[in-house]
């Protein structure tokens, strides 16, 4: 029996310092596979084909467009908060700031569709009174986005990560993660489950939890010598590694219990991302509510481990 | 594995039926039917209509039964009912079609998205053909443009135009005129191959006898060796306009604004699977049109084709 | 006009692996103007390649070739082809395939349309100008290949089995209208056969070639061209002489080729 | 345009060198130099290896001068030197190749990635032919069958095999079984057309000979029909290999964790132009070899193509 | 073994376009025990027709066929069938094409090599065995189908123009083997040919056809395949009887030819 766990490149999370070490196959008794995704997108299809049971760090746009539609995926918790690490960058040739944002009518952006970008994106144009309709927008992961920028092709181009460092090599953001936080845009990533898995193994999935958790607290105290770790199982130098995991937030349990997530603060923002969308015209409705695909059994359980 | 059972059940079932009811009805009297033994006689195959149309039916009864469509009348329990986003009824994607049609997808209208990928096809395959053609004149009529582009053109056709894809994007970025590049090279070593294979096939007979008759070398080149090998070309440029859709099709699922490919791309993301099959419908309806119409323009255009 | 003077002409082919073919030693002839000579031999001894030399297409490896005082280096107009088939422009209209050579040349528009009319006319394809060539029978496609050659009114005319292909009723046709086109214009005309009765009916003169080395084997001069024209041809066949003449060569070859064949059986 | 300029020169220098140089080095005897008319005439037309040796060396030069690289003598002026994201020396490129054969590149050993690919091809048309040649035979033998199969192989065939990854991701995931399945679906059509082609090719008098020499429809179908569609077969393998293969890099550039597209892909984000260029050139070569490979077994398993 | 007889034979083929070919109309003819009979006709007469369904392969629209007592109703082992060219197996060795029948129905190894072993002495490929098809000649493919045939050893062998694209010396000798394996072996056959020739040579009994509707058109009886044997085939070419009743032959299809495409080019 195996589990197979997907994940994000470039994007260093404690946990990664139990899944260099093994310490995950030792709390939940089976072989771990790791998957590296580059979109949550691609996550929830890889639990669609059944090819992925547990998806960490999937970002809550691509959560919401799945379950939306009806997939059978479940949200067990909160991975990372990072308003600063996932935003859009407007090329300095341009000349285009949160002043004269309208002038990005007409101009070309690149953004990965149906992500956390792509969601934040939207926000922000809606802030600064932008048609989205007036935009040419092209659909591209954040390191093809940044690749587009090198070359000038794109005015503005949104992304995390390492696509978004190098973005930031060629201009500056719109908005700061503080002002967007005003806004009310909030970025964060789920662990999702797929719900046929979650159902039959419970236990698994919340000593998945367990372990993670573990690492975040871990994190708080011993940084020094995890982050060797955890930069070389996200593929990454120290100083990006840093430099990323000083613009993260690791939520812990009893804090992820509390109202502000699942406690009914992350229901009722999933609703409000997926009534954004159907406004947006990107999904065609949204469920009544979210409770159902919140499942905060898992979270309880791992509080109790 | 349930829905291939029941297919194959309902095609032993209907082809069982059909026979025996052949067996009562005569068939219309024809050459065919004196035939004593027609196994392995390929021409006496005659596709049967009714299995033509109750295989369109069957494939069209499944997919309603199982999506609950409200266009057949059978339906499959509920416990085997696929949900709209793995398949959605048959009527969505017709829906679906219409309200594309008209109110557009991503800013942009159906016709927007179709028209673009076209586009770039033509515009890809017609510069192509440009370089292509007289490229393979050359090769076909030079030895040293033959030594000097042979190497090329052997490496560069088993390579699949869309490997090149990552090149093109890190030199000409991903706007129009990088698709059409690619395109361009799709087409390019297709057409310039067909054109060489043109002038080899030219029956030396022909161009002595044009020389016997005082043609000059240009006269040869304009009168005899690009009539003959237009069949040829013709050939190349059917099987070009193939890849160069494929490739389009391929290249808007890696980066694009719109296209048909953006849009199958895009639907899935967002698990609109209706608009997924929508968009492949269109795009294997517009393949074949392509076809039929560079069929149609060989027929018109070079009557004489095989009748050398 | 003039004759056509072939003087110890060898050709010899190098195959890739290194051996050579000689598919011609040591060919003397002459050929007078107006002549008709037909040329008969087993498969493989060298007709097609003589007749390459003699329309230019090949260079001899030794001896030479002259139209009257002018060596032959290339081919011309001076010397029209009528292959066996397949020649035709099938991209091109009957009437723009015998108009060919003339507007090749840049005659005027008008004179190449009535000169065509003319040939169709004898030929015997009145009408028939605007047909596509590959809807004609194999026939009339040679009767095309006839006039489109002499649409160039060249010195002379070289066939290479150019009835080869037809069947037995309209090559007899055809074989008249040879004769007749010879009578009419009066060129000097090769024709390769491997027919014996063609070969007796439509040559002045018989060449009977030998292969390995390609070389002129017997030579005899015949009274039946001459002789037949139109419709008559088959009272000709039925002369005794000429039954006489049919034995007298079938036995000729018959032995060369055994001879071949069995030196050839044992090569295999 | 430059770039093309200095090219086209080159070209035209080297052709009027050789010419001048050809008039006096006499060709060695041979069949072809006695015809006094070779324009035209294909069949001697003789690749002047001068020029392919040429060819090749121009390239590299050009490469070599604009990007300063250590192999070239010459080189460009500064200011139009290439910087190595656009175009690396051809040093790097073969120095990125040792390297990441040594080392790997993000994760896997380039063995793995270009091994992982040509699997999936293997086994995606291993299925397609498996399914293809009896559905072929299928439609080629039996009325009812071929009804049966024609609309839907008429329409899938002009469908291009890329436009189903959004629908196989959505169906299948984006793992090995997704990959293959489409590959699957590139091959199966080819090779089921292919088989018809075969059985239709089959003369009728061999078959009616195997019929009066007393064979049953089995054996006819197994001594005759079979072996008589192995050169088409053969001839659509070749066809369905060159698909698949370029349909397994055109996959794995939307969706893969290793492989050949994947490569190229993932390093013309970083745009590391070098192993780009190096991922495209194994490519071909593969491609290349999997053609070269398809021709040889024809030449051993079906000696007898084409001397029916 | 037993006669072969053809009762009221009609062929009609319905054209797609609706009209309708009459291939044979009203044929009878009774072949004989061991009997040699050679069929000729102008192209398009029904003689493949005919053929086809002696062999089985077609129904006829009206009358019937018997072998003996059974009625033909399919292909069968009884009813061997040479063909012009390209029916045999060229994915299997000589041995194995000659061997395919008796393979086909299951007889034992040894026995099939044996057999096989010795027609292929009788149709002189002795050593020939393990050669592919596509090396040998087209006069020893032929040889490969005689062979093949014989090995089922049917009772009637029908065979459409076998010799009709070998050269002249070869279809001689082979009119010698066709001859030696009818005296041999006893067999009825049927041999349609396009060649008087060959007709008169391989034939005790003569049929010409006449098209549209195809019918017998004229019955010869025949005294030289009886006389001629192996290699003397020349010598009976050369009796006087021989060129009489080539000429009669001859002249009687001229004229019915002439008639005949005379009618047809009006039509075109
Ligand atoms: N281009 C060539 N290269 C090598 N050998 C050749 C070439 N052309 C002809 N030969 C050889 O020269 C000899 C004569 O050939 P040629 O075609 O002149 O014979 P032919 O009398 O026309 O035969 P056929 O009656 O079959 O047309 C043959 O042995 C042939 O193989
Ligand atoms: N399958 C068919 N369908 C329609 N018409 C046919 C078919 N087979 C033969 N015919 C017609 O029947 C007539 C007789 O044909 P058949 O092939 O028997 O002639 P044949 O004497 O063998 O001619 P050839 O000497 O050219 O072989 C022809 O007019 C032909 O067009
Ligand atoms: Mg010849
Ligand atoms: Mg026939």
């Amino acid at each position: 029996e195996e589990v197979t766990i997907a994940y994000f490149l470039e994007w260093p999370t404690p946990n990664q310092y139990a899944q260099a070490t093994g310490l995950y196959e030792e709390a939940m008794g089976v072989r771990v596979n790791w998957r590296a995704f580059e979109t949550g997108v691609q996550m929830s299809a890889a639990m669609a084909g059944g090819a992925v049971q547990i998806a960490f760090s999937q970002g809550v746009p691509p959560f919401v467009v799945a379950s939306s539609a009806g997939m059978d995926i479940e949200l067990a918790a909160v991975a990372v908060t990072y308003d600063d690490n996932d935003n859009c960058v407007v090329h300095e040739s341009t000349g285009i700031t949160a002043e004269n944002a309208v002038e990005l009518e007409g101009q070309r952006v690149a953004v990965p569709l149906g992500t956390a970008a792509h969601y934040g994106m939207l926000r922000q144009l809606e802030h600064f009174g932008i048609d989205p309709s007036n935009l040419s927008i092209v659909d591209l992961s954040p390191a093809d986005g940044a690749a587009a920028m090198a070359r000038g092709d794109v005015a503005m181009a949104c992304g995390w990560g390492g696509g978004l460092r190098r973005m930031m090599e060629y201009g500056d953001v719109l908005l700061t993660g503080a002002e967007k936080r005003e806004l009310g845009i909030r970025i964060f990533d789920v662990v999702s489950v797929e719900s046929g898995f979650g159902a039959a193994h419970p236990e698994l999935v919340a000593s998945f939890l367990r372990v993670t958790d573990d690492m975040n607290q871990r994190f708080q105290s011993d940084r020094e010598a995890m982050a060797p770790v955890i930069a070389e199982a996200a593929g990454m130098d120290m100083e990006g590694t840093n430099a990323t995991l000083d613009a993260f937030g690791f939520p812990l349990i009893e804090e992820q219990l509390g109202p502000e997530w699942l406690g009914g603060g992350l229901q009722a923002f999933l609703l409000e991302v997926a009534e954004f969308f159907v406004e947006q015209g990107t999904i065609e409705s949204a469920l009544e509510s979210y409770e159902g695909v919140v499942n905060t059994a898992y979270m309880n359980m791992a509080a109790e481990m | 594995m349930t829905l291939l059972a029941i297919y194959v059940a309902l095609l032993a079932l209907i082809w069982a039926l059909t026979a025996f009811l052949s067996l009562r009805i005569r068939q219309r009297d024809g050459f065919t039917t004196r035939k004593t033994v027609t196994f392995g006689d390929e021409s006496a195959v005659r596709p049967s209509r009714v299995a033509s149309v109750a295989s369109v039916l069957v494939i069209f009864l499944i997919w309603g039964a199982f999506t609950g469509s409200a266009w057949t009348f059978i339906h499959a329990p509920a416990e085997w009912q696929m949900r709209p986003i793995w398949l959605p009824p048959p009527e969505n994607v017709w829906h679906r079609l219409i309200s594309i049609a008209n109110d557009g997808y991503r800013n942009f209208t159906l016709w927007e998205h179709l028209s673009i990928s076209i586009w770039r096809v033509l515009a890809g395959f017609f510069l192509g053909a440009l370089v292509g053609i007289p490229l393979g004149f050359a090769m076909g009529l030079n030895n040293f443009l033959r030594g000097w582009f042979d190497p090329i053109v052997e490496f560069m056709r088993p390579v699949p135009p869309l490997a090149l894809i990552p090149l093109v994007i890190i030199w000409f970025g991903i706007d129009e005129k990088a698709k059409i590049i690619l395109l361009f090279l799709a087409a390019l070593w297709i057409m310039a191959i067909a054109a060489r294979a043109g002038v080899a096939g030219v029956a030396l007979s022909k161009v002595h006898a044009a020389y016997s008759l005082g043609a000059s070398k240009a006269q040869i080149l304009r009168h005899v060796i690009v009539p003959n090998a237009l069949p040829e070309i013709f050939t190349g440029a059917r099987v070009a306009m193939g890849v160069c859709w494929g490739t389009v099709v391929a290249a808007e699922l890696v980066a694009a604004e719109k296209g048909a490919g953006f849009t199958i791309m895009v639907a899935s993301r967002f698990m609109q699977t209706d608009i997924v099959l929508m968009g492949i419908i269109l795009i294997g309806i517009i393949g074949y049109s392509i076809d039929m119409a560079m069929r149609t323009a060989e027929r018109f255009l070079v009557p004489w084709k095989g009748r050398g | 006009m003039a004759d056509l003077r072939i003087e110890n002409l060898s050709m010899t082919f190098s195959l890739p692996n290194g051996s050579k073919i000689e598919a011609l030693k040591d060919v003397s002839l002459t050929i007078g103007d107006g002549e008709i000579v037909s040329v008969l031999g087993p498969s493989g001894c060298g007709k097609t390649t003589l007749l390459n030399i003699l329309a230019g297409f090949l260079a001899p490896t030794e001896g030479s070739v002259r139209l009257g005082d002018k060596p032959v280096t290339g081919p011309d107009r001076s010397r029209g082809m009528v292959f066996q088939q397949g020649a035709l422009f099938e991209w091109m209209s009957v009437a723009k395939n015998v108009g060919f050579g003339p507007r090749m040349a840049g005659r005027k528009r008008a004179e190449i349309d009535s000169r065509v009319d003319a040939l169709l006319d004898t030929v015997g394809l009145q009408g028939f100008g605007d047909k596509a060539v590959y809807e004609l029978s194999g026939g009339m496609q040679q009767r095309v290949a006839l006039a489109r050659c002499l649409a160039n009114d060249p010195e002379v005319i070289l066939m290479d089995e150019p009835l080869g292909a037809l069947d037995a009723l309209t090559r007899e046709k055809m074989q008249g209208l040879v004769l007749k086109l010879w009578k009419d214009t009066g060129k000097t005309i090769v024709l390769i056969t491997h027919s014996v009765e063609e070969a007796l009916l439509l040559g002045e003169r018989l060449i009977v070639m030998a292969p390995r080395p390609g070389r002129i084997h017997a030579e005899y001069r015949l009274p039946f061209a001459e002789k037949g024209v139109g419709e008559d041809l088959r009272a000709i066949k039925r002369l005794p002489e000429f039954s006489a003449r049919r034995d007298e060569i079938l036995e000729m070859i018959w032995e060369m080729e055994e001879e071949i064949m069995g030196r050839s059986e044992v090569a295999t």
